[in-house]
């Protein structure tokens, strides 16, 4: 169970072997991504800036995991979010989750997703050639709440 | 008590966190007080249906009390993942 | 959208970053793998036979995969199985879908996963102390292809 | 025509694949002609709700016509992922 608020790139591969390393009981390992793309609303965009809430990000999140932790059968679990500037195809963010059968692993990592996309403190200002904009909070990811 | 803006209620006030001394007993209390004070805090709690709070790391209400908060954050919807 | 039967093991750090390299459309990206577990109903297994039937399972798979690029907004996907003599820890497959928002990348990925344990013709011999045993196909995995 | 066996069924059965003249129509029907044949197959096919089919790499009833079909598959329920 494992938290990391970070300005640095991460190795996805190398955080789905080492969750995995030297065990035999994990029977399921899915991860989540999210990237940076290259257009907002239809226009490119040339970068993106995420700020962030030093000491209450890593509270959140840990809150989070916690409560996925006690919803789910998980042998493993792990957030890792980026900060600072980022660019277009870049990674943003990953989670992973683990456990003897799937559907805990794919349950706890939609879950870890949704309260992490409205819940952590973190927000998205997005560089075009008109200058920079903060990204609106989409109306789905509040409804994704509901579901849990 | 501190007080921590981000994002673009951050931009709108021009500071990242300030040090304020105040009598009010709630949040709501406290953005009146700052909106009575200056235009650029009037502007950037015009909506406070777009403003989320937390006092001392946690998410909290408009309605909650300020009593004992050492630190309160003002800051839009949460945009990460 | 590529479909690989294998022997050989598979780096899911490298699928990953293959899917999404040198493009900035992708929003999302999840993964899925699976994994040989040590035990079995209590008791300690040695090694997993896979068997498959060769021509069919690729067919099988690449109707699954097909499936859900119609269903879904994917950017890209990708499974790998392997077959042959696995052991405890080892990993025997793995799915990876891209999409823009992370919804769709999601429930692709769980249907490939459900239909790919009951539609592609795999079947798993566990090696115990008292000898092989063919893995019992379970009610669930069958129950999960209902909701789909 | 070609009939495979994978899993327990091509254990039971004691080969992977064979060639078979038969006149039967259906899988059924091709089905009772080897449970007919000898005990090996008698065994394998006992219980038909554990046995699954593909024709031509496609599964398929036990009803279905074996009209045209050059490859027969029989297999338990399958286990991959």
């Amino acid at each position: 169970m494992t938290v990391r608020v970070q300005r640095e790139d991460f190795d996805i591969g190398a955080e789905l072997n080492a969750l995995r390393a030297g065990r035999d009981d994990i029977g399921a390992l899915v991860s989540f991504s999210g990237l940076v793309r290259g257009t907002a609303k239809g226009a490119p965009i040339t970068s993106m800036e995420l700020e962030h809430y030093p000491g209450m990000t890593e509270k959140a999140l840990t809150a989070i995991e916690a409560q996925a932790v006690e919803r789910w059968s998980l042998q493993a679990s792990l957030i890792i979010h980026r900060y600072g500037l980022l660019h277009p195809g870049d990674q943003i963010m990953m989670v992973a989750t683990a456990s003897p059968h799937r559907s805990d692993a794919f349950e706890a990592a939609e879950f870890l997703m949704d309260f992490l996309k409205s819940r952590a403190p973190f927000w998205k200002k997005e560089a075009t050639a008109d200058g920079g904009r903060w990204v609106d909070a989409r109306e789905a990811d509040e409804e994704a709440l509901r579901r849990w | 008590m501190d007080v921590l803006y981000f994002a673009w209620v951050r931009e709108r006030i021009g500071l990242p966190k300030e040090r304020i001394e105040t009598g009010a007993t709630t949040v709501a209390e406290l953005v009146e007080e700052l909106k009575a004070r200056e235009e650029r805090y009037a502007v950037a709690f015009s909506d406070m249906s777009a403003i989320r709070v937390a006092l001392d790391q946690e998410l909290s209400p408009l309605d909650a009390s300020l009593d004992g908060v050492r630190e309160v954050a003002f800051f839009p919807p949460m945009t990460g993942g």
